[in-house]
């Protein structure tokens, strides 16, 4: 059973990878299956369910190593909880997903209503950037619906029929489709966001903390290069990895985890090859809020050389 | 006409109270009830005023019959003035100032002017009881049951209520129905009066008087001889 | 200006200064301003919200919300808890249903909720829901205690059931009914702010405490809940004033 | 075998079918099971999880969760409730703490409570935060209501206060502590859950609650709640049958 | 030895209860006192209980007295039996046997055996009063307090706990303080009887009575014209 929270790290030196139900425990999970078969290294995962969740065993240190959305990294980085950012595994798992076969090309948003979860974060202020990169003024030539707050309430409501158009993340499109046929997928915000910025959008963070990277190179180094190896395996073999993303019980369902595994984006790179790309994407939502990103844009030591 | 009550039957547990018990009342006369403490008058008041149901038996007579009752507790809403309580049983179909004039009328007619404001908590035990008569009295009514009215009154306050009872009852000469444990009391207002033995409850004497209230004096040799009687039939 | 204290509200006062001495104490014990900040920088942050523009319209919205549900627990609990008190058979009908509002978690509702209602007033929803079953529970449970001599004495006058209720139940239950509302409206405004937060609707106290939870300004989540506190100390103080104008014929 | 009803059991079976009409009514209106199961899916996915080999550990945990909370909060509840009832400085102490206690909304205190308690004493934690409060004010409004005579008879009399709290006081506010220990009870229920849902303890009726939410199994969720509703059903029996054991003594 | 009340002073609002007013009681004898319904008997009681603060005055004598008190109203705890009620007010010091044997003692005097297990919901108005005589008993004081204890009480069990009460005061002759409305009960109880006045109190009459308790006879000549000069002292 890998979903104890209880991890205190002991005095055997065992360390605690914290990582999320989501598109970054999927990459993982070759590795974690290998850390759970009393893998090589004296480390383990604990699967959380919220970022908050992470963030806590962030503040606590009882996390070596952490995943959550890059924005959360920069807020941990400057608030000094000494972590840094190692990795960027997940690029973008948001889309526009809806039963209305009418919207094909952001113009017809137009005059439109669409659902969003909370107003003020990430995947709002994310949709309202493109909106206006693509013409479209979020406060008048759109109705922006922040009626259901969760993602999981708004994946309730896309499958019921409830929303026309909505901005949903993976794995969730993934499970409302295969249970609600007339949901259909619109497009990709990473594509989208591509298009403008020429990069991707790097949307989930892994970060490790400062004593691990200074005393622990090594074991850091291995397991950097055991979870890229893991995400490879998993995009090349999507139909052995959704059956272990159905085992460690991080989706319900063989389907839905087969069809989110390419849409996720799933690509690890070092964080220090992708430097502009995170500076860019954090650059982004320090210009609407800076208290996304903790109040400023993270300095030069935010990412691990 | 009478009101009748015949057959009663009425037990509490192991303790009977009534068994197969029957008396009558006459219409328009005062019977006051004498009896040993815990015999079952409070019971007997209850069932007439079909505030207990009997176990058995019938009433007859008291249909449509409009009753008012001075409980052996005052039985006072703590939250009302005086005059709130006596107000609360008038009807609500009068007007206002009919109502003040009424429920004014009758709280001095028990000597309580002075304390119509006052909150039952601020009252002394007797004046309690005297807003319990207040209030019987001021309910417009056929039949009258009173249980032990006059407990806890001083003497000259009892002669009053006494004599202004006996005033009023000259004008609408109501049922009344009076127990007492006061045998002076029911020499002086009774038309009839009945004594009660311990439970189940029979009736040991029952005593006319043929004098008119208003002539009464307890210093005649009639009522002397009367309460002789009565207090040997209490066993006093 | 004089300032003068009764005995009690000075004891008040050493309870509130308690309070802060153990707050600094672990403050200074965890020595870290995301686990617990101290309280001189927080009630600097609880100072500066004052003068943030969406003040008002925030903690306004918020005790509108509040008021909202109150109101209507209010009365439908009164309505219901004394025709529970009352009928034994409206009790047994009402007993399953205010076992079930009372214990449904909020998260299997939720959804439904947020549906049928705009996220504005989702959080009066689920201030309805616990501080109704409240209500009823307190006053069907204080007529049970009514003295029953009294009620044969009101029925005795045929005194109409109407004014039974208003001039009889209803003072007799007064401390019932005040330590329903007391308990209801305390534990009422936190379930409106736990509505805001799942919710999200534009203003609201639960929402910008979610928003500075998110982005760990643990001193403004605290400054947020001091605020709340001030002000569920006020509806407090309130309900115990109409305690006092209410309660009048004690000795 | 003969099964009988008392006519209120049966007016409380028109409520339970009430409520599952009423719930079938919406699932044909909503007509999505995302949004609202109907309910003979529920209740053979309620069945399914009977079965479950996790299933009495889940259930097991949680209610012992409760037990402890309410336990702790009632004791400390009802002694806390008396010394404020019968010492007005008590009160003026213990007033602003449950003022507190009351109103700090749950978001604020879970991350606080997460790095003080292991998950699994979370929600035995918000639980005791919720009743607590409750159970005090109940107690202590119980006791302002008192007869004071009786107490001053007892007080004449010599009797000693220990003694006059335990055969004066408490079964003088048997009411208002049965009243409050429902409603602790209740809305402690679901303050577990709640907290169970916010923190993830390993097993727990909340952690399986938020597990099929996160997968969007809402019939999982409901069938949840109704194992919750019907356990919390359970307490208020007991509860009530405490009453009637407790109260023999009206007329 | 006297106890003494001096200079009391007492008011309820705009009522002046006592002004200036004084009295004493002499050790080991019964004081009756009789006055007007809400003059201020029960007040002057609970003075002398120390339950309620006079605004002025002094008392002596009463330091480190036991006192209990037969209240106004019976003041029964509802929860408790008979039984329960009186051994409440009992030592805990005394072994359970013997609380057991002095409550059935008082029970059986006020002639309650057969209801010692009632709650107080369960009995009648003169069935508790009883309760309350005997709770007041059971308690061992030096002084006694009754504010009309005999009241709703049959005559022939008035007169039994009136020979009863005199039987147990010529063993232990312990102070007692007597509020009553009944002339009779003074006359056959009293060692000294004092009529107050409406309020504010003042003494009307004071009369002492040579007659050994036991001796007396409401038929002599000397307890006659002493109930006259009483009735007249209350304007009856
Ligand atoms: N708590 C109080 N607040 C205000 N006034 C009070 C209070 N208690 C008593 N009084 C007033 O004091 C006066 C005397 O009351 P007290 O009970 O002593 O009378 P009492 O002589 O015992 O009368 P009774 O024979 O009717 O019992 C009354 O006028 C009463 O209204
Ligand atoms: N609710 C009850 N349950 C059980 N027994 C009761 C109940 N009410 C009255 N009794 C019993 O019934 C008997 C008669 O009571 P009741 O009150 O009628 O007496 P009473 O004649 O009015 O006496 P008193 O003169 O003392 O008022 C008593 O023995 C009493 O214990
Ligand atoms: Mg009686
Ligand atoms: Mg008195």
């Amino acid at each position: 059973e890998c979903r104890s929270n209880v991890t205190r790290k002991d005095s055997s030196g065992v360390y605690t990878i914290a990582t999320l139900k989501g598109p970054s425990s999927m990459g993982m999970i070759k590795l974690i299956d290998s850390l759970n078969s009393g893998g090589p290294y004296n480390v383990k995962a604990t699967i959380l369910d919220e970022p908050m969740q992470v963030r806590k065993m962030m503040i606590d240190k009882t996390a070596d190593f952490a995943i959550l959305p890059t924005t959360m990294a920069a807020i941990i980085y400057n608030k000094g909880f000494g972590y840094k950012l190692v990795a960027v595994p997940v690029w973008g798992t948001l889309y526009l997903v809806g039963s209305d076969s009418t919207v094909k090309r952001w113009d017809d948003l137009r005059g439109r209503r669409v659902h969003v979860m909370a107003r003020g974060m990430t995947p709002d202020e994310l949709f309202r950037y493109l909106l206006r990169k693509n013409g479209i003024d979020p406060e008048k030539e759109i109705t922006l619906d922040y009626s259901f707050p969760t993602h999981v309430d708004l994946a309730n409501a896309v499958g019921a029929g409830r929303t026309e158009l909505a901005v949903l993340s993976e794995p969730l499109a993934s499970m409302v489709m295969k249970r609600n046929g007339s949901v259909r997928r619109i497009f990709s915000l990473n594509e989208e966001w591509a298009k403008f910025e020429g990069i991707p959008i790097a949307e989930t963070a892994f970060m490790a903390k400062e004593e691990m990277l200074k005393n622990n190179r090594d074991i850091t180094e291995k397991l950097l290069s055991s979870y890229e190896a893991s995400t490879n395996w998993v995009n090349l073999y999507p139909d052995s990895a959704a059956t272990l993303i159905v085992k460690y019980g991080i989706l319900p369902d063989y389907e839905s985890a087969f069809n989110a595994i390419p849409l996720s984006n799933l690509k690890f790179a070092r964080a220090k090859d992708v430097k502009k790309e995170v500076n860019e994407y954090l650059s982004v939502f320090y210009r609407m809020n800076p208290d996304i990103v903790g109040g400023k844009v993270p300095d030069e030591n935010f990412i691990y050389q | 006409m009478t009101l009748e009550v015949k057959g009663l039957h009425k037990r509490y547990g192991e303790v009977e109270i009534f068994r197969d018990f029957s008396i009558s009342f006459t219409e328009g006369m005062i019977t006051c009830i004498l009896g040993p403490s815990g015999c079952g008058k409070t019971t007997l008041l209850n069932i007439l005023g079909k505030i207990i149901p009997p176990d058995g038996g019938t009433l007859a007579g008291f249909d449509g019959k409009i009753v008012s009752y001075i409980f052996q507790e005052p039985r006072l809403l703590p939250w009302k003035s005086v005059r709130g309580n006596i107000e609360f049983v008038l009807d609500r179909n009068l007007l206002p100032e009919e109502r003040k004039k009424i429920t004014d009328r009758f709280i001095s007619l028990v000597e309580l002017e002075d304390f119509a404001d006052y909150y039952p908590a601020k009252l002394s035990g007797g004046m309690r009881q005297r807003v319990s008569i207040a209030r019987a009295f001021a309910y417009p009514s056929d039949i009258i049951l009173m249980d032990e009215p006059l407990k806890g009154l001083d003497i000259k306050l009892k002669l009053n209520l006494i004599q202004t009872f006996s005033r009023i009852w000259q004008e609408d000469r109501r049922t009344v129905i009076f127990v007492t444990h006061d045998v002076d009391e029911a020499l002086l207002l009774g038309n009839e009066i009945v004594v009660f033995s311990r439970a189940p409850v029979e009736i040991v004497t029952q005593k006319q008087i043929g004098v008119p209230i208003e002539e009464r004096s307890l210093n005649s040799d009639y009522l002397k001889n009367l309460e002789k009687e009565l207090l040997r039939a209490l066993g006093g | 200006m004089k300032i003068s204290f009764t005995s009690r509200q000075y004891v008040s006062l050493v309870s509130v200064i308690i309070i802060l001495v153990t707050w600094k104490f672990f403050s200074l014990y965890f020595n870290s301003e995301f686990v617990l900040p101290s309280p001189e920088k927080t009630l600097l942050t609880t100072l500066k919200l004052f003068v943030d523009d969406r003040f008002l319209v925030t903690v306004g919205t918020t005790i509108l919300r509040s008021l909202t549900g109150f109101i209507v627990s209010f009365f439908l609990g009164l309505l219901a808890g004394i025709a529970a008190g009352v009928n034994p058979y409206v009790d047994a009908f009402l007993r399953p249903v205010l076992v079930t509002i009372r214990s449904v978690p909020i998260i299997a509702i939720i959804l439904l909720a947020l549906i049928w209602l705009t996220p504005g007033t989702v959080p009066v929803f689920i201030a309805m829901l616990t501080m109704f079953p409240f209500i009823c529970t307190n006053v069907s449970d204080g007529i049970k205690s009514v003295d029953r001599d009294l009620v044969k004495m009101a029925k005795f006058y045929r005194v109409e059931n109407a004014r039974i209720v208003k001039e009889l139940y209803i003072p007799a239950i007064m401390p019932f009914i005040i330590s329903g509302a007391s308990s209801a409206m305390g534990i009422g405004w936190r379930a409106i702010i736990t509505g805001e937060v799942l919710s999200h609707p534009r203003y609201g106290i639960g929402t910008l405490m979610q928003n500075a939870q998110t982005f760990l300004n643990v001193d403004v989540v605290i400054a947020w809940t001091i605020i709340a506190v001030v002000i569920s100390y006020g509806f407090e103080k309130v309900i115990r004033w109409s305690e006092r104008k209410l309660i009048i014929w004690r000795a």
